[in-house]
C-alpha cells in the first residue's frame, strides 16, 4: 500500500485491514495519534484523511491508500505552530495532552471548512472527542479564538472566560 | 409533557494533602555555571500542571525568570521522593518542598554574591535574575556571574534541597476518632449552584448552568486553577447525571466496556460554567495556595439533585440521576414516613429493609 | 519494528473489489465472508478478536456510495456515509443527525447500519427505524444474483446477502423523536420514526426496543389518537435491559415518543 | 517580575500540541514482547486447575507467569502504613472478581500473546457471589474474604471506623425534628484517555528500567521492589508524564507483572491494557451506601448527626480503609455539628476492587450531607443558603476529630454564590464572616465547639 503521511510518501506491507492507527504508530513511528480505545469511542486517534477528520482506529489502512494523511506532527512544528496549536497553548486547552492531537485535528478540519466562533457549532464538530481533564471550556474558547483569526501571545495564557477573581476570607 | 427548570445549592469542604499527613515530598535543585536552574522532583504531572507550578515557585523564590528553569520529574534515579500526585498535594506539599529547596539556593547565591561584592548577604536581594544591593540598585551582579564565580572561583556547587513532611496524625482513640495532631494540611471550601431542565415525560435531566465559588488559597497560576475547576465541574456533572459502572447496581449485569456504553461527559453535555475564585491564603501552602484539584468534582452532584427536586418535586438520592430514576421517582411520588418527630426518607434503600438482621441503622423515635 | 499492536490476523484474506459487479462476484454465497463497510463496527470487532474471519470483503472502493432521486423515489447506496443523510427530510435526516458524532457519521455507512443487530451494550442499527417508517426496500446480492426485499423482511436475515442499496418513496410527511440527551457517544437508546406516504399510508417504527428496528403496527392502527397509539405501541415490542436503559424505562418512554412523532406529523401535514 | 500568580503557559504545552510529548505507549524499544493476561471469567470461584505448559511451548511465547513466580505474592497498597495485605498480585487458588488476572503471557506479538492466553488450561468451580453491601453482614451471606466480609484491622483491631463526639442521644432528645435519608452514589470509571500501560527494559547492568504511567513514581517503585523482594535501586522508574490519572494510576496495575515477565524472558516487554480492560478490569471509584439521621431544631440548628457508611470496596482492600477514614473525618461537611455518632465499614464484594479517585472518601459524603441539608431546609421551610450559613464551620470551631478549623471559607463562598445567582440574603446573613462565633451565632449547643486555633 502507498500512503502519504505528512507529505512524505510511504510504502506499507501488511494487511489492508490493519487499522490506519496501528500503521501510523507501529509501522511508521508516527506517535502523535493516540490509541485511546481502538473502539472509535474517544477520538484520540483522529487524523486528517484528504482533509477530513477520521478515526484512524476504525479505518482499515486499505481505505487510506493514495490518500493524503495529516497527523498532529504535520500541522505545525514547535518553531512554526499552526494557529490552532497556538490557540491551544494560549488558552490552556491541553492538560494531560493525551486527547490533544485528535482534538486539534478535528478543530483544524472545522476551521478549514470555515467554521465560526459559535460555541454550539464547535461543540457539534468536536463532540466525539472525549477529554477527561479540561471540562472542554478552554478547548472551545481556543477553537473559537482561532476561528476569529486572533493572534496569540505564547508567553502567557488567556484570562479565563468563565472565571472571576475575588479576595475574601479571613486575612 | 413538560420541561421544568430548577436550581439547587451545595457547599462543601475538602482537605489538602493525605488524610492524617505523613506523606513526604522532596525536591533538589542545582545551578548551572551560567545561572540556569535545574529542578529535580518526583511529582508526576498527570495533567494537573505540577511541572509548571513547581517551576513557577522555584523561579519566584530564587528571583529568576521563569524560562531559566528546567524541571525534571522523569525518573527515580535523579529525582527525590514524592509520595505522588493525588490527595490534592502536588502544589501544596510538593510545591512547598520546591519552595524550600529554592530558598536554600537563593541563600547560597547571595552568600557567593556577598563575597564577590563584599556586601553582607542580608543586604542583597535577587530581582529578575540579578543580585542587587538593597537601596543601591546600581550595585549588582547577574545570577549567571554569581554561578560562574561559584563554579570557577569558589569551587562550589550551588544546590538546594527541600523536604516537606507533616507528621502522621495518629488516631489516639479509635473509639472516638480523636487525633493528637491536625490530620490535614489545609482545608478548601466551595459552594455551587446548579440549574437543570427536566423532562417529566422522559426523565431526562440536562444541566444547563453551574455557578461555583472556590476558595483556592492563592491561585499560583489562575489558568491552571480554572482548568482544574472546569474539568472538575464536568466530572461532577458526570457523577450527577451520567456515569455509572454498574447501571443496575448492586447487580454487575450490563457493565459497559466502551465509551459507547459508559457515559463520560462529552462536549455537548457542557452547561454554562461560571466560577468565582476566592483567595483566602493558607498559612502552610506555598505562597498561600490550597489544593483544589480533587474537590472540584464534589459540589455539583448534590446541587444537581436539589435542582431536580426544585424542578419536578422528587429527591433522587442514588447517583447518577438517570432518566429512569427520575421517572421511577415521579411514579412513586414517595412521601417520607413520619413517626413522632422523625421524618424518614428512602426506607426501601436502607439496610433495615435489605439486611436480614446482619446490620441495622437505629434511630430513636 | 517489533512493537505491533495489530491484532488483525495476517491470515485473513482481504478482497477489495473496484465495482459493484466485482463486489457481487467476490461475495459469492457469502459463506465465511465478513463485509467491511465503513469499519466502525467490524474493525473494533477484528482488533478485539471478537471475530476472526477467513475472508473479508472491503467495500471502500466498490463505488456503492451516493444518493439518487428519480421522481419520488430515493435510492441510497450501501456505502453512503450516514453523514450524507443528515439534510434529508424527516424522519431520515434528523434520525441520521442523531447518530454519534460527525466523524463516526462520516465513516459509518447505511449498509452497515442495516446489518447491525444488537451488541451486549445496546441495539446498534440507529437508522433502521427511519428506513422502516419509510417503507424502504433493500437491494442486495446473493449467489451472484441481485434481488430486492422489503427492509422489514430483510432485517436480521442479512446472512449470505450483500446489501447494495436501499430505496424508498419520498414521504408526504415525516417525523423523528429520540431521547435527546446531548451525550453523543452511545448508540440510540430509543427513537421513533414516522412517515406518511403519498398514498396516505402511515408507518411508525422504533429503534432501540429490540435486537432490530421494528414496525409498530398496533400504534399505526390507532394513529388517529396519538395518546392511544403510544400505549398501543407497547404491544409491538419486547424491549430488554442493556447498558443504556432498562426494559422498564423503554416501556415508559416509548408511548411518549410515539405520541410526539404523531403529533409532529399531524402538525406538519 | 511576578512569576507566582502569573498565567504561565504549560511547561509541556508546546510538546503537547505538536504530538511530541512521549507517553509510555510512545516509547519504542526494539525487540519488545507484548503481554496479555488470562483473567477470571467469573465473579467468584475456586481455581481448580491452572496448567500453562501448552501456552509456554507455543513458538514465539517467551514467558508465562503465575502466582508461583512472584517472590512476595501479597503486598498491600497500604502496607507502608503497616496495614496488612490481602490481594495476591496474580490469583492463586481462587478468583474474587470478573477480570482478576491469573496468568500473564509475553510473546512476539499481541495476537500471539492472546492466542497463548487462550491456550492456558484453567478450570473453575464457581461460588456464590456477594454483591450487595447491605447483605454482607447477614448470617447466610457468602463468605468471600479471608478476613470476613468486612475489613477488621482498624486501630485496636476494630472492625469499623468510629467517630463519637458529644452525646448523640441528647441531640435526638433535644431535636424538634429528626430527618433520615439514604444516599448512594455510584461506582465511576477513572477513564483516563491513556489506558494502563508500562514498558520494562532489561539493562546491561542487570537493572530494570520501568517506563510507567503511574501517578506516584516512588509509591510504584516501592510496590515493585516489595513484590520482587529487591532493593529500590534495582529499578529505574521512568515516568512523570501521565495521560490522565484521577486516582486510578496510583494502583501500579502493570509494572510488577511486566518486570517479572522481563526477568523470565530476558527481553523488553510492554503491557498495554485495552480500553475494554480499562473499563472492565481496572479499579473504579467505590459505590457508597450512607444513612443519615440528623437532629435539627425548627429554626434550622443542627444539633447532632448519626451516620452509617458501608463502603463497597470490591474484592480487596487496596486504599479503602484510608478512604473510609478520610470520609469519617469529613462526615459533617462544611458545618459545625456538636453531637456525632459515626460507624463506617469497609465491605468486601465480588466486584472489581475500588481505589482512590478524585475526592477520595469525601465526594460521597459531600453528596450525602448536602442533599440531606437541602431536604432539611425544604422540610423546615428554610432558605437553603441561610441554613448553611447559620451552621457553617467558623474559625475555631472543632472538626469531628476535635481539631479546630483555622481557615474556613464556607461563609465567603456561600455569600459569593448568593450574589452570583441574585439571591438576596437578610442583613444579618449578609454581614456574616468566618470569624469565631459569638452572639446569636453561638447558641448554647455550640459553645463547647469553639476550640483554640493555636498550634495549627
Amino acid at each position: 500500500m502507498n500512503l502519504t503521511v505528512n507529505g512524505a510518501a510511504c510504502e506499507i506491507d501488511g494487511s489492508a485491514l490493519t487499522p490506519l492507527l496501528d500503521v501510523l504508530r507501529d509501522e511508521l513511528g508516527v506517535t502523535g495519534p493516540k490509541a485511546g480505545c481502538h473502539q472509535g469511542g474517544c477520538g484520540a486517534c483522529t487524523v486528517l484523511v484528504d482533509g477530513e477528520p477520521r478515526r484512524s482506529c476504525l479505518m482499515p489502512a486499505g481505505y487510506a491508500e493514495g490518500a493524503e494523511i495529516v497527523t498532529v506532527e504535520g500541522i505545525g512544528a514547535p518553531e512554526d505552530l499552526a494557529p490552532i496549536q497556538q490557540a491551544f497553548v494560549h488558552y490552556y486547552a491541553a492538560q494531560c495532552g493525551f486527547c490533544t492531537s485528535g482534538m486539534l485535528l478535528a478543530a483544524q478540519a472545522y476551521l478549514a471548512r470555515g467554521g465560526s466562533d459559535d460555541h454550539e457549532s464547535i461543540q457539534e464538530a468536536l463532540a466525539g472527542h472525549v477529554c477527561r481533564c479540561t471540562g472542554y471550556a478552554k478547548i472551545i474558547d481556543a477553537v473559537a479564538a482561532a476561528a476569529r483569526g486572533d493572534s496569540f501571545d505564547l508567553t502567557t495564557t488567556a484570562v479565563g472566560k468563565h472565571t472571576t477573581m475575588a479576595t475574601g476570607g479571613a486575612e | 409533557m413538560a420541561k421544568h427548570t430548577g436550581r439547587g445549592i451545595a457547599a462543601i469542604e475538602y482537605p489538602t494533602g493525605m488524610n492524617q499527613n505523613g506523606d513526604p515530598s522532596q525536591c533538589w535543585i542545582k545551578v548551572k555555571p551560567d545561572g540556569r536552574i535545574d529542578v529535580f522532583a518526583g511529582t508526576a504531572d498527570i495533567g494537573n500542571g505540577s511541572k509548571t507550578i513547581q517551576s513557577q515557585i522555584v523561579a519566584e523564590t530564587i528571583g529568576v525568570p521563569y524560562d531559566w528553569i528546567t524541571y525534571d520529574n522523569s525518573n527515580t534515579d535523579s529525582s527525590p521522593v514524592c509520595t505522588g500526585t493525588f490527595a490534592s498535594r502536588a502544589t501544596f506539599v510538593a510545591g512547598k518542598a520546591a519552595e524550600k529547596a529554592a530558598q536554600e539556593v537563593k541563600r547560597k547565591l547571595l552568600d557567593i554574591a556577598g563575597k564577590e561584592l563584599e556586601i553582607d548577604p542580608s543586604d542583597l536581594e535577587i530581582v529578575d535574575g540579578e543580585v542587587v544591593a538593597k537601596g543601591a540598585p546600581q550595585t549588582k551582579l547577574s545570577v549567571g556571574d554569581v554561578a560562574a564565580a561559584a563554579t570557577w572561583g569558589h569551587g562550589e556547587l550551588i544546590t538546594g534541597t527541600g523536604a516537606q513532611l507533616k507528621p502522621y496524625a495518629a488516631i489516639v482513640d479509635p473509639e472516638t476518632g480523636e487525633v493528637d495532631l491536625p490530620p490535614h494540611s489545609a482545608i478548601s471550601y466551595a459552594a455551587c449552584s446548579a440549574e437543570v431542565e427536566v423532562d417529566d415525560e422522559t426523565g431526562e435531566v440536562r444541566v444547563t448552568r453551574l455557578q461555583q465559588c472556590y476558595d483556592v488559597g492563592r491561585a499560583l497560576n489562575p489558568s491552571q486553577v480554572e482548568g482544574q475547576i472546569e474539568g472538575g465541574a464536568m466530572m461532577g456533572l458526570g457523577l450527577g447525571v451520567l456515569e455509572n459502572c454498574y447501571p443496575y447496581y448492586p447487580s454487575v449485569e450490563h457493565r459497559g466496556g466502551a465509551f459507547g456504553s459508559y457515559l463520560a461527559p462529552g462536549m455537548e453535555d457542557m452547561p454554562q460554567i461560571d466560577t468565582i475564585m476566592i483567595e483566602n491564603p493558607s498559612a502552610d501552602g506555598p505562597y498561600g495556595a490550597k489544593g483544589i484539584g480533587e474537590m472540584a468534582n464534589n459540589p455539583q452532584p448534590p446541587a444537581i439533585a436539589a435542582a431536580v427536586y426544585d424542578a419536578v418535586g422528587v429527591w433522587v438520592t442514588e447517583l447518577p440521576i438517570t432518566p429512569e430514576r427520575v421517572l421511577r421517582a415521579l411514579e412513586a411520588k414517595a412521601e417520607p414516613r413520619r413517626e413522632g418527630k422523625k421524618v424518614v426518607f428512602d426506607e426501601e434503600l436502607s439496610v433495615n429493609a435489605v439486611s436480614s438482621g446482619g446490620i441495622r441503622f437505629e434511630v430513636p423515635a | 519494528m517489533a512493537v505491533a499492536s495489530v491484532a488483525v490476523d495476517a491470515a485473513t484474506e482481504t478482497m477489495v473489489p473496484g465495482s459493484e459487479d466485482e463486489a457481487i462476484a467476490a461475495f459469492g454465497d457469502g459463506v465465511g465472508v465478513v463485509v467491511v463497510g465503513g469499519g466502525t463496527i467490524v474493525v473494533p470487532d477484528l482488533t478485539y478478536r471478537r471475530i476472526r474471519p477467513s475472508k473479508t470483503l472491503m467495500l471502500g472502493h466498490a463505488g456503492l456510495a451516493g444518493i439518487e432521486t428519480d421522481g419520488a423515489q430515493v435510492t441510497i447506496g450501501a456505502m453512503t456515509p450516514v453523514q450524507d443523510l443528515v439534510d434529508l427530510p424527516a424522519p431520515l435526516g434528523p434520525c441520521a443527525a442523531n447518530v454519534a458524532d460527525l466523524e463516526i457519521r462520516s465513516q459509518g455507512t447505511v449498509g452497515g447500519n442495516l446489518c447491525a443487530g444488537d451488541a451486549p451494550e445496546a441495539p446498534r442499527g440507529d437508522l433502521q427505524g427511519a428506513f422502516l417508517a419509510l417503507g424502504a426496500t433493500v437491494r442486495f446480492a446473493a449467489d451472484g444474483e441481485v434481488a430486492e426485499e422489503p427492509l422489514e423482511d430483510f432485517l436480521g436475515e442479512h446472512s449470505g446477502r450483500l446489501v447494495l442499496g436501499v430505496s424508498f418513496d419520498e414521504p408526504a410527511a415525516g417525523a423523528f423523536a429520540g431521547l435527546d440527551r446531548p451525550h453523543t457517544h452511545d448508540y440510540t437508546a430509543l427513537a421513533v420514526s414516522g412517515a406518511k406516504g403519498n398514498d396516505g399510508t402511515l408507518r411508525l417504527a422504533v429503534t432501540g426496543a429490540g435486537s432490530w428496528g421494528a414496525r409498530l403496527p398496533s400504534a399505526e392502527a390507532a394513529a388517529g389518537d396519538p395518546e392511544a397509539a403510544g400505549k398501543a405501541a407497547l404491544q409491538d415490542v419486547s424491549p430488554r435491559d442493556d447498558a443504556l436503559a432498562s426494559a422498564w424505562y423503554r416501556t415508559k418512554v416509548l408511548p411518549a415518543l410515539v405520541r410526539r412523532v404523531l403529533t409532529e406529523m399531524g402538525a406538519s401535514s | 517580575m511576578k512569576v507566582v500568580g502569573a498565567r504561565i503557559p504549560r511547561y509541556d504545552g508546546v510538546a503537547h500540541v505538536t504530538g511530541r510529548t512521549t507517553y509510555v505507549d510512545d516509547v519504542r524499544v526494539p525487540g519488545t514482547l507484548w503481554a496479555k493476561a488470562l483473567r477470571s471469567p467469573v465473579h467468584h470461584a475456586a481455581v481448580t486447575k491452572l496448567d500453562t505448559s501448552a501456552a509456554e511451548s507455543m513458538p514465539g511465547v517467551h514467558a508465562v507467569i503465575t502466582w508461583e513466580d512472584v517472590p512476595l505474592l501479597e503486598y498491600g497498597h497500604l502496607s507502608a502504613l503497616g496495614i496488612p495485605a490481602d490481594e495476591p498480585l496474580l490469583a492463586k487458588d481462587e478468583v474474587r472478581y470478573l477480570g482478576q488476572p491469573i496468568a500473564v503471557v509475553a510473546a512476539e506479538s499481541e495476537q500471539l500473546a492472546a492466542a497463548a492466553v487462550a491456550a492456558i488450561d484453567v478450570a473453575f468451580e464457581e461460588r456464590p457471589a456477594l454483591l450487595d453491601v447491605r447483605a454482607a453482614f447477614d448470617p447466610d451471606a457468602p463468605k468471600i474474604h479471608q478476613w470476613g466480609n468486612w475489613y477488621p484491622h482498624f486501630e485496636n483491631e476494630m472492625d469499623r471506623r468510629q467517630i463519637r463526639k458529644g452525646d448523640i442521644d441528647r441531640a435526638f432528645e433535644d431535636a424538634d425534628t429528626i430527618v433520615q435519608g439514604v444516599y448512594r452514589p455510584a461506582a465511576i470509571e477513572h477513564a483516563p484517555i491513556e489506558t494502563q500501560v508500562c514498558q520494562v527494559v532489561p539493562e546491561p547492568d542487570g537493572r530494570l528500567t520501568i517506563y510507567s504511567c503511574t501517578q506516584a513514581l516512588y509509591f510504584s517503585l516501592g510496590v515493585v521492589a516489595a513484590h520482587l523482594q529487591q532493593p529500590l535501586n534495582r529499578f529505574k522508574l521512568v515516568g512523570g508524564t501521565t495521560g490522565g490519572g484521577f486516582g486510578g494510576k496510583v494502583d501500579t496495575a502493570t509494572e510488577t507483572v511486566t518486570c517479572l515477565l522481563v526477568l523470565k524472558a530476558n527481553r523488553p516487554v510492554k503491557w498495554r491494557w485495552t480500553r475494554e480492560e480499562e473499563f472492565l478490569c481496572s479499579s473504579t471509584r467505590a459505590p457508597w451506601h450512607m444513612e443519615l439521621a440528623t437532629a435539627v431544631t425548627r429554626d434550622g440548628w443542627i444539633l447532632g448527626q448519626k451516620m452509617l457508611t458501608l463502603h463497597d470496596a470490591g474484592a480487596y482492600a487496596r486504599f479503602s480503609p484510608y478512604g473510609l477514614t478520610k470520609h469519617s473525618f469529613h462526615h459533617t461537611g462544611a458545618y459545625s455539628i456538636p453531637h456525632l455518632h459515626f460507624d463506617g465499614y469497609v465491605v468486601f464484594t465480588n466486584r472489581v476492587p475500588t481505589t482512590a479517585m478524585r475526592g477520595f472518601g469525601v465526594t460521597s459524603v459531600s453528596f450525602a450531607v448536602e442533599t440531606h441539608m437541602n431536604r432539611i431546609a425544604n422540610l423546615l421551610g428554610l432558605d437553603p443558603i441561610e441554613i448553611r450559613l447559620k451552621n457553617a464551620n467558623r474559625i475555631g470551631d472543632t472538626s469531628p476529630n476535635g481539631v479546630s478549623y483555622t481557615d474556613p471559607s464556607t461563609v465567603d463562598t456561600l455569600k459569593a454564590i448568593a450574589d452570583a445567582i441574585g439571591h438576596e440574603l437578610p442583613a444579618d446573613y449578609r454581614t456574616m464572616t468566618n470569624e469565631p462565633r459569638s452572639g446569636e451565632l453561638l447558641p448554647e449547643h455550640l459553645v463547647a465547639q469553639v476550640g483554640s486555633t493555636e498550634g495549627h
